[in-house]
């Protein structure tokens, strides 16, 4: 199946389910929908296309709202499923229902961007140390890393 | 005269200091040869052709620091290392290496003196055992489990493979067990199945490949060493490596026809035939893969229990028919 | 299932050469491209500060000494270079004012003695000079 | 009795930091847990401010075994966003360099195992064996580990008709010995006993917890990026995609044996095939606006690049996923029921890359025993403290 039918399709099939689709490149589809439908598109196309392999969840910063990208791959194409929520107000619903090796990703996300992913079943954080201070997220553009002064030990600058 | 003879036996030949040497020499031997079987070079750069590695260890290891658990039974800790050196070099006493002459043995030999030497060797294990345990380490612990687990499977076959010839040559002891075989060169054939248990069982009683489980190092780290550093450590090192010549001077007595001729030539038997055991043993380590403890009980009660039974039979069917 | 597949193998090493290269005593020859340290040739370089620019370890330092003489001072931290020779192929001049050499035993016991510094006069290129147009005299390199 | 042992941060039979928090009843494991984090270098953030030159070596430092697969990724993807076609010649040097490190990571990996299984012998051939590629490749790129051979638009480094001559008898040698070793290293009952029957995982659970590479390939599920998504000169080559029914460790060893020669397979016919011509083209110093998703085969799995740019010099996100991560939901599942002698097999199966899977922020570091984690600064401070306040030469107690 080509890309292009299997656009076809998904339009027919999900309808207004999912706002956009796209086809940039070979093999690369785009699909975005609202965040609060991301389970049920999730469910649907892995029982409808044999979508289980998700092979990384990544987030972007994008000033005013948190885009969410969930890449998906099968034999035939790559499903990357783009969703948006605002910075104010950060909750996703886990995937973790639908695809169970989702969990480390989501983790990662919660502790990049501060994302709150609700129905996740194991939110400790997964990189981030212990005793880091509430309310950072490195990978937000508004968090600036400073580079600590370079200090050689017993040398002399 | 004899406090000051038995002083030297004690202290130099065949004490602690002929152990010592030539326990390093043996490590020398075993690592090169472990080396080349691998395409490696083994030590080179100490001493001449490396030989003064394993003592240039041993220093380094008595210099470093000794660091004592603060939750570890303190004097157990530090009393264990030389309670199992002092076990295995008592143990090299009843080598019959310098028994010259079968009329007037020397003082450590005696009848019964193999039954005392696998006692002294089994006490090592559990050392090794009491070791682990008072060191309260977690990787310790899980070692010194299996030190007591491996010894159930192994001992047994241990003992009665070393027995059988010993029941041929209808002797408890090491000298005349050894003289008897050194008149019938032919009847070490009928052994050689508990030669070969015996030398699977000495594997696994000297912990290494396929044996090293209890110090496993990428399973439990040090296993029942984790904790030991320095001085203790330096001993315990010591310690087997001079299990290692006792245990391959008693096969090699025992299954080779043990060591006669007068001081130089006995001697020169000695070495030989240990430095042979020590070669096969290597061999087996470079062999085989490390398996799990509950292989090593299903293999020695499965295989090796049972053929040293049958070896024993047969030694007792072949003694009926020996005039 | 065989027993001591291994044997023959492992006899059959115990009498050949070893495979490890005894090295600190003998030492391996390295090819002739390998990305050893970078130096930097004064009498080549138009200080445009494209290794700079590209530099992934932030490795290189030039700064301007005298603007009026055209003098500047390179630095390169070999304990901060990965030795990726990016600007090796930053550099714009024909031949490279950056090159590598092949040395690789560049360890040593303090950060400090690591770092070369050079201070030179701007080279300025013809357009197809063969020699180097600036006279190299204030060309040594320190350490 | 039922204890917990941490396996890690440091521990001898992981070469990298994670900690797994074991607990076990005896010699049997009951609960898994893998704390990561503990070296995480930031350099998601980090890519945010570097060029799409710098980029290249920032990538390529993700990981030392896989150093090429990271940078490959990268370049694809960056290639992408700047339309540039690179030249045939200089695509199939590339994917040649990816290839003959495909071979350099499974012999170590296969080494590896025989190390964690106690079979140092099989290690040592294994790994002299290993030097052979690895001279192939400093004699291609000029180094031994960090290969830099890529660069926007192509590659850096030409092969003349000496190196490929080398390369090919390189190639015979080490097919000769890999069969060889192999050989006997399948039929070594110990090692066998060791690795059969260890660290199941079923095609269902391999599925659902999304394992990729070997590890998913040896639950019998096929799955390689070379095949369904082939990129650059990989639908040019003829290769086939290993795979194993056993879900096993042994089904690993299998799989990666069989991977080893598929890709001197590839390599000979890339050499036959290589045409003339340049091997670069020149790139921009920026991209235009996009995104572009980035797969790759790395030895140890699918790796994946999420790269969007804003227009300037600098991407805007990178995100990195690398293989090993994946199939940590799969190791757990694995150690699951096994024996604590296990684990480092079953660990050492998925060939973990755990500096692969630690990229994002800063230094930070998981404290001993307890479940106490402190900031590296934190632990060096304390570190010269200690250091300064030591008494001399006297016998030390643990300080805790």
């Amino acid at each position: 199946m080509t890309d292009a039918e299997l656009i076809e399709k998904l339009k027919s099939d999900l309808g207004d389910t999912v706002e956009e689709i796209s086809n940039p490149a070979r093999r690369r589809l785009f699909l975005k929908v609202a965040p609060q439908r991301l389970l049920a598109v999730t469910t649907r196309l892995r029982d409808a296309y044999g979508v289980v392999f998700l092979s990384t969840i990544s987030g972007v910063d994008n000033g005013e709202m948190f885009e969410i990208l969930y890449h998906f791959s099968t034999p035939e194409t790559d499903y990357n499923i783009r969703t948006e929520i605002p910075k104010a107000n950060p909750h996703i619903d886990s995937i973790t229902p639908a695809i169970p090796g989702a969990v480390l990703y989501e983790r990662e996300l919660q502790d990049m961007f501060g994302i709150v992913v609700d129905g996740i079943p194991d939110a400790r954080p997964l990189v981030l140390p212990d005793d880091w201070p509430a309310g950072n997220f490195p990978l937000r553009k508004d968090w600036k890393h400073e580079r600590p002064q370079e200090v050689i030990p017993g040398g002399k600058s | 005269m004899a406090v000051v003879r038995t002083l030297l036996y004690l202290v130099v030949y065949p004490g602690l200091l002929f152990l010592f040497l030539y326990s390093t020499f043996c490590e020398w031997f075993d690592r090169k040869v472990y080396a080349r079987f691998q395409n490696r070079m083994g030590p080179t750069h100490t001493g001449r052709f490396g030989l003064l590695q394993p003592i240039a260890d041993f220093v380094k290891l008595l210099s470093k620091e000794d660091v004592v658990p603060e939750a570890a039974d303190k004097r157990l800790f530090a009393v264990l290392p030389i309670i199992g050196l002092a076990v295995v070099s008592t143990a090299g006493l009843l080598l019959p290496v310098w028994n010259f002459d079968l009329a007037n043995p020397g003082w450590t030999s005696f009848s019964g003196d193999i039954i005392v030497m696998l006692y002294l060797l089994s006490l090592p294990t559990l050392i090794l055992f009491l070791a682990a345990w008072s060191s309260t380490n977690l990787f310790s612990t899980i070692g010194g489990a299996r030190v007591l687990t491996m010894l159930f499977g192994y001992e047994v076959p241990l003992f009665l493979a070393v027995l059988s010839p010993a029941i041929l040559a209808n002797s408890w002891r090491l000298a005349e067990i050894a003289a008897f075989y050194q008149r019938k060169p032919l009847l070490l054939l009928p052994n050689l199945l508990a030669f070969i248990i015996a030398l699977i069982a000495v594997q696994a009683k000297l912990e290494r490949t396929p044996f090293d489980i209890p110090h496993a190092e990428t399973e439990i780290v040090g296993g029942t060493f984790t904790e030991y550093s320095g001085k203790k450590l330096a001993l315990f090192r010591l310690t087997f490596d001079i299990e290692l010549v006792v245990s391959s001077g008693l096969l090699a007595a025992v299954f080779l026809g043990g060591f006669p001729g007068g001081a130089v030539v006995g001697f020169i038997h000695f070495v030989v035939k240990t430095l042979f055991v020590i070669f096969l043993l290597c061999l087996l380590r470079a062999l085989t893969s490390r398996i799990r403890v509950d292989q090593v009980i299903s293999f020695a009660w499965k295989y090796l229990a049972p053929l040293a039974v049958l070896q024993l039979l047969a030694i007792i069917l072949l003694k009926g028919f020996l005039p | 299932m065989k027993i001591a597949v291994f044997l023959p193998e492992l006899l059959r090493h115990l009498f050949k050469k070893p495979a490890t290269v005894d090295y600190p005593f003998k030492k391996l020859e390295v090819p002739k491209d390998f990305r050893g340290t970078p130096y930097l040739n004064p009498e080549m370089c138009i200080a445009c500060r494209a290794c700079e620019r590209d530099c992934p370890a932030e490795a290189i330092e030039i700064s301007s000494v005298n603007e009026a003489e055209k003098r500047f001072r390179m630095v390169i931290h070999n304990d901060r270079c990965i030795h990726c020779a990016q600007c090796v192929d930053s550099c714009p001049t024909t031949p490279k004012a950056m090159q590598m050499d092949s040395l690789f035993e560049i360890a040593c016991d303090d950060r400090h003695k690591l770092k070369t510094d050079w201070v030179y006069v701007r080279a300025v290129l013809k357009p197809k000079a063969a020699a180097p147009a600036a006279a190299p005299q204030a060309a040594e390199p320190k350490t | 009795m039922s204890f917990q042992i941490p396996i890690g941060p440091q521990h001898p039979a992981l070469k990298e930091p994670i900690s797994l928090r074991m607990t076990v009843e005896g010699e049997v494991i009951t609960g898994v847990d893998i704390r990561l984090g503990y070296n995480h270098r930031g350099l998601e953030k980090l890519a945010e401010d570097r060029n799409w030159t710098q980029n290249i070596y920032l990538v390529e430092r993700i990981c030392g075994i896989c150093s090429h697969s990271h940078a490959t990724c990268y370049v694809q993807g960056v290639e992408k966003l700047m339309e540039l076609a690179p030249p045939k010649r200089g695509l199939y040097i590339r994917y040649l360099v990816s290839e003959l490190e495909r071979i350099h990571s499974h012999l170590l990996w296969l080494g590896v195992a025989g190390h964690e299984a106690g079979f140092d012998s099989f290690f040592m051939y294994v790994w002299r064996d290993r030097e052979v590629v690895m001279d192939l490749l400093e004699l291609i790129t000029g180094n031994r580990v960090h290969y830099a051979i890529n660069t926007l638009g192509g590659v850096r480094r030409d092969l003349d008709a000496g190196q490929i001559a080398k390369i090919r008898d390189g190639l015979v040698v080490l097919r000769k010995r890999s069969e060889y070793y192999f050989h006997i290293g399948a039929n070594e009952p110990s090692f066998v006993a060791r690795i059969a029957g260890v660290g199941y995982l079923s095609k269902e659970k391999a599925v659902a917890l999304c394992a990729v590479g070997p590890t998913a390939r040896a639950s019998g599920w096929a799955r390689d990026v070379r095949k369904e998504d082939p990129y650059a000169v990989y639908d040019e080559v003829d290769f086939d995609v290993a795979t194993a029914d056993s879900c096993d460790v042994l089904g690993r060893v299998v799989v990666r044996v069989k991977e080893l020669l598929e890709s001197y397979k590839i390599c000979e016919q890339i050499l036959d095939k290589l045409p003339p011509g340049d091997i670069a083209v020149k790139a921009p110093r920026k991209a235009k606006p996009g995104e572009v998703v980035s797969r790759y085969e790395a030895p140890r799995g699918e790796n994946i690049h999420y790269i969007k740019s804003n227009g300037t010099d600098k991407p805007e996100r990178l995100k990195v996923r690398a293989p090993t991560l994946g199939n940590y939901p799969a190791t757990v599942e694995m150690l699951r029921k096994g024996f604590i002698a296990d684990i480092p097999l079953i660990f050492a199966a998925i060939d973990p890359c755990i500096c692969c899977a630690e990229r994002s922020v800063t230094l930070i570091d998981a404290g001993s025993g307890e479940e106490s984690v402190a900031r590296m600064s934190d632990l060096r401070r304390r570190a010269i403290v200690r250091h300064e306040n030591a008494p001399l030469k006297r016998n030390a107690v643990w300080p805790l």
